[in-house]
């Protein structure tokens, strides 16, 4: 385990709290003097009014689009791969059986 | 072994239910006719470990009806009617669920009658 | 049904029921034993909600109860279980004793039920279960199949 | 107490089995009387799995012949060969017991406050005892056909529990979809025992892994179950029944079935090592186990980053994490006859492997858990639906963050430190498979930052205006978990020197595991 060790999350622990004391610092400094409920408080977009909470949250299906625009291709197979029948589930537990036994023989035989 | 009975015909009849069974439960999109294949294909199984019980002049394990000689040891027979009465429960939750399918959708085709898929 | 069914019914079911208990009882010296005798006896309350309908049956028989008995079989089975564990657990502790102690004779004979130590007791609490379950199972799935719910 | 170390292994799994059919009959007197037996007898198993557990480290391997007049006479008198049955436990299964008996107390505890809202309570309670009892069977037994017996066990009982909430029509599927897989995979197990039968007349594990030749019946067998055990634990691609049963089942269960897909493992683990061990032709056996791995955290963590259901993108992380543990031993079992590459790296990468199993148990029981607390707040498992939720859920949020770090493989957390194990030690057998696991390890990040984000963050969403953080069982079940991961992350070799190490050491002697039953033959 020469792994273990080298490797000592207390190191990363008493970093993370000395991080998390500079961060604070730096918060502390920020302006103390708003007020709740006013325009201070409100989100700034360029002086345009904020759209409605519902219409301002990024949805889920929204992100990484692009990620799955330039995998189309293999979201497609593997969506249609997995079709929700059950027949098809043990279609391919057959053939990887199939395979398995196949390969074993083979790697008998060399 | 019987006189003029080959050895291998029991296992002829497993090889037969097992693929049977096999091929109803990758070809029928009938959710009760998948269970009858799961159903066939378990008493293949079921056929094929009773048949590793069988030896040639062993005698069968029950003390009321013993006559001199040596006895078979049960185990195999006792594998099977562990997995019979594990296949009666199987079947039996496999049909409720069937049932509870067939109320929410009013199907019991696997294609159908799915909601959950990709 | 028709009154054809029911009366033969009415003669067949005692039989069932019998054999059922009969084939429980002989478990340990006879083929059979506790799973078979309690599908058979099972199979008479199948021909019971045949011949009369499941709802007639259940005003009669009501699940939960056949649950109860299920359940009861099972801690039955289990307890045995325990009762050995001053050597080991399923440990035969009867065997040898007074109560189902004798050693079962070899060759033909006409069967002494007074042996096997605890296995015809477990034969009974396997028996209960198995006929109060496959029982508590028939009766549910023929109410739900004919349009009755079934309160939980 | 020595008696009580002597029958701990059985009472494990007797104590919940007698339970479960206490159950039916304590429901009659009141709902406290039976969350008490309930959570009382899985705290008596953890208990004996815990005392097991010490001794075993102590002494070494626990033999429990049933029904004999001594617990170590595994031969009876008479006899050439083993016929009774017989609990082999060794570290290697009492690390899978400790596992197995946690997540079931932190499901029970947190599932008192979701059955208040059913009906049915003593049913599930029953069930849930007998899918404990099914995995401590299967890694406590000694024997080819009760591990048959067991996973049936534990497979009807998930299945119905997956099944449990009948009123939504997806649960009678996922349930059904689970029994059909079960039901076949178990039917190709006891045909491969069948097989196993046929030439040895044996059934013990350790008997048959001293008679076995390897022939080509054995290879068939060899096939058979690891490709059966390999669909119980959802590897790719024979996963697909996993997203559909883990996001039906109800709260606290869905740990349970999964930690029972693990147990799984652990059978596969035996089998290819215990079983047919150095008489397998290890290293092509080695790269099948392999490309399941890594086929299963590759596709399992691309499908997840597409998921908009939660509890289906926690399915199939769920089967991206077991691919690293297969990778893992797979790599582990490729160098087993190679004795120095096995000391150099292919005992870390098993250590690696072992170590997340019980890693990715916690944290993917408590993502599972916090799931399924979003489920309950909000009606729903649609991310697209959600929104704002820290505001109104804090304890659950954190425990999200804690899990979500966990297993994308952030340091400090515990997840990190089994993936480092992973890494170094596969990176010596073949880099490109150590670069594909890190790759999965920053889509987990990237598919978990887009579940908080959408679920957690944002807008405070009119409509979710009324929810409340979830009741308190259900806020000790989760916590009970993610104490466990910090505790693990932060003493790593604590936990590896204790209880990791001792459970490779047993999984790669097959010598030991023989004797123990064979009597040194």
């Amino acid at each position: 385990m020469a792994s273990l060790s080298t490797w000592s999350p207390i190191v990363l622990v008493v970093a993370f709290l000395i991080l998390a004391a500079v961060a604070y610092f730096f918060r502390s400094r920020g302006e103390p003097r708003y007020k709740e409920g006013t325009a201070q408080t409100q989100v700034f977009l360029a002086g345009e009014e904020a759209p409605e909470p519902d219409k301002r949250h990024i949805r889920a299906h929204n992100m990484y689009w692009g990620f799955f625009q330039a995998l189309k291709r293999y979201y497609e197979t593997t969506m249609n791969a997995h079709t929700g029948i059950i027949n098809d589930y043990i279609i391919w537990f057959t053939s990887v059986v199939a395979i398995t036994a196949v390969i074993v023989f083979i790697a008998g035989m060399v | 072994m019987t006189a003029g009975l080959p050895f291998n015909i029991p296992f002829l009849a497993v090889v037969a239910l097992i693929s049977i069974g096999l091929f109803i439960i990758l070809t029928q999109r009938n959710l009760i006719k998948l269970v009858m294949g799961i159903v066939i294909m378990e008493s293949g199984v079921n056929l094929f470990l009773v048949s590793l019980g069988y030896r040639t002049g062993g005698i069968v394990p029950i003390f009321t009806h013993a006559p001199e000689g040596v006895m078979v040891l049960p185990v195999p027979q006792a594998l099977t009617l562990t997995s019979i009465v594990i296949g009666v429960a199987t079947t039996a939750l496999m049909l409720s669920l069937i049932m509870l399918t067939y109320r929410h959708t009013g199907d019991i085709d696997a294609e159908k009658s799915r909601r959950l898929k990709g | 049904m028709s009154k054809i069914v029911r009366t033969m019914s009415n003669i067949l079911i005692p039989l069932v029921f019998i054999f059922g208990l009969y084939i429980i009882l002989h478990g340990h010296i006879s083929p059979g034993g506790g799973f078979q005798g309690g599908a058979v006896f099972a199979s008479g309350v199948a021909m019971i909600i045949v011949a009369f309908g499941s709802a007639s049956v259940q005003k009669r028989l009501k699940e939960h109860h056949l649950s109860v008995l299920e359940s009861a079989g099972a801690l039955i089975f289990i307890g045995l279980a325990f009762s050995g564990l001053a050597t080991i657990f399923f440990f035969n502790f009867l065997a040898g004793s007074a109560v189902f102690g004798n050693i079962p004779p070899s060759g033909s004979n006409p069967g002494d039920l007074w042996t096997g130590g605890v296995i015809p007791l477990m034969n009974i609490g396997v028996g209960l279960k198995v006929l109060g379950g496959l029982s508590a199972i028939l009766l549910v799935m023929a109410l739900a199949s004919s349009g009755i719910e079934v309160e939980e | 107490m020595d008696s009580l170390v002597t029958h701990s292994s059985i009472l494990a799994i007797a104590i919940p089995l007698l339970a479960a059919f206490i159950v039916p009959l304590v429901s009659k007197v009141g709902d406290k009387a039976r969350n008490t037996v309930v959570i009382g007898a899985l705290a008596l198993a953890e208990f004996l799995v815990i005392i097991l557990a010490r001794d075993i480290y102590l002494n070494g391997l626990h033999v429990y012949t049933l029904g004999a007049a001594a617990t170590d006479l595994t031969i009876p008198e008479h006899y050439m060969v083993p016929v009774r049955i017989i609990l082999e436990v060794d570290a290697m299964s009492v690390f899978m017991g400790i596992i197995t008996t946690t997540i079931s107390l932190a499901g029970a505890i947190y599932s008192i406050s979701f059955m208040k809202e059913e009906t049915g309570g003593d049913r599930f309670y029953t069930l849930l005892l007998l899918l404990a009892v099914g995995m401590l069977g299967l890694v406590f037994t000694g024997d080819m056909f009760n591990f048959f017996v067991f996973l049936e066990i534990l497979s009807i009982s998930g299945a119905a529990l997956a099944a449990f909430r009948t009123r939504f029509g997806d649960a009678t599927e996922g349930g059904f979809k689970y029994i059909v897989i079960s039901a076949v995979g178990a039917l190709v197990v006891l045909f491969a025992v069948g097989i196993l039968y046929s030439q040895y007349n044996l059934l013990s594990i350790a008997a048959l892994a001293q008679a076995i030749q390897y022939t080509a019946l054995d290879k068939i067998a060899l096939a058979l179950l690891v490709v059966a055990l390999a669909m119980k634990l959802a590897s790719v691609p024979l996963h697909m029944w996993a997203p559909d049963t883990y996001s039906v089942a109800p709260a606290g269960t869905t740990p349970m079935i999964y930690v029972a897909s693990q147990a799984c493992l652990y059978g596969l683990f035996r089998v290819l090592f215990s079983l047919y061990g150095v008489s397998l032709d290890t290293l092509t056996i080695g790269w099948v186990v392999i490309i399941l791995g890594v086929l299963s955290m590759f596709v399992g963590v691309t499908m997840a980053v597409h998921q908009s259901d939660i509890k289906r993108l926690m399915a199939y992380h769920a089967i991206s994490q077991s691919g690293y543990m297969l990778l893992g031993i797979g790599v582990g079992l490729a160098v087993l006859a190679d004795p120095q590459a096995l000391a150099s790296y292919g005992r870390e990468a098993i250590s690696g492997g072992i170590f997340h199993i019980i890693n990715n148990a916690l944290y993917k029981g408590l993502l599972f858990l916090t799931a399924e607390a979003l489920f309950f707040a909000l009606g729903t498992r649609d991310l697209n639906k959600m929104g704002g939720m820290f505001r109104n859920m804090k304890y659950t949020a954190i425990f999200f963050i804690i899990g979500a770090l966990a297993i994308s493989g952030v340091p400090p957390f515990n997840g990190f430190t089994s993936k480092l194990m992973i890494y170094e030690s596969v990176y010596n057998f073949s880099p490109v498979l150590a670069v594909i696991a890190m790759l999965v390890s920053i889509l987990t990040l990237a598919s978990f930052t887009k579940a908080f984000q959408s679920a957690f963050t944002g807008p405070a969403l009119p409509q979710h205006d009324n929810v409340r953080e979830v009741p308190k069982p259900m806020l000790i079940g989760m916590g009970i978990l993610a104490v466990a991961i910090v505790f693990f992350s932060l003493f790593p070799s604590l936990v590896v020197d204790t209880i990791v190490t001792p459970a490779t050491d047993a999984l790669i002697d097959q010598a030991g595991y023989i004797g123990a039953v064979m009597g040194g033959a």
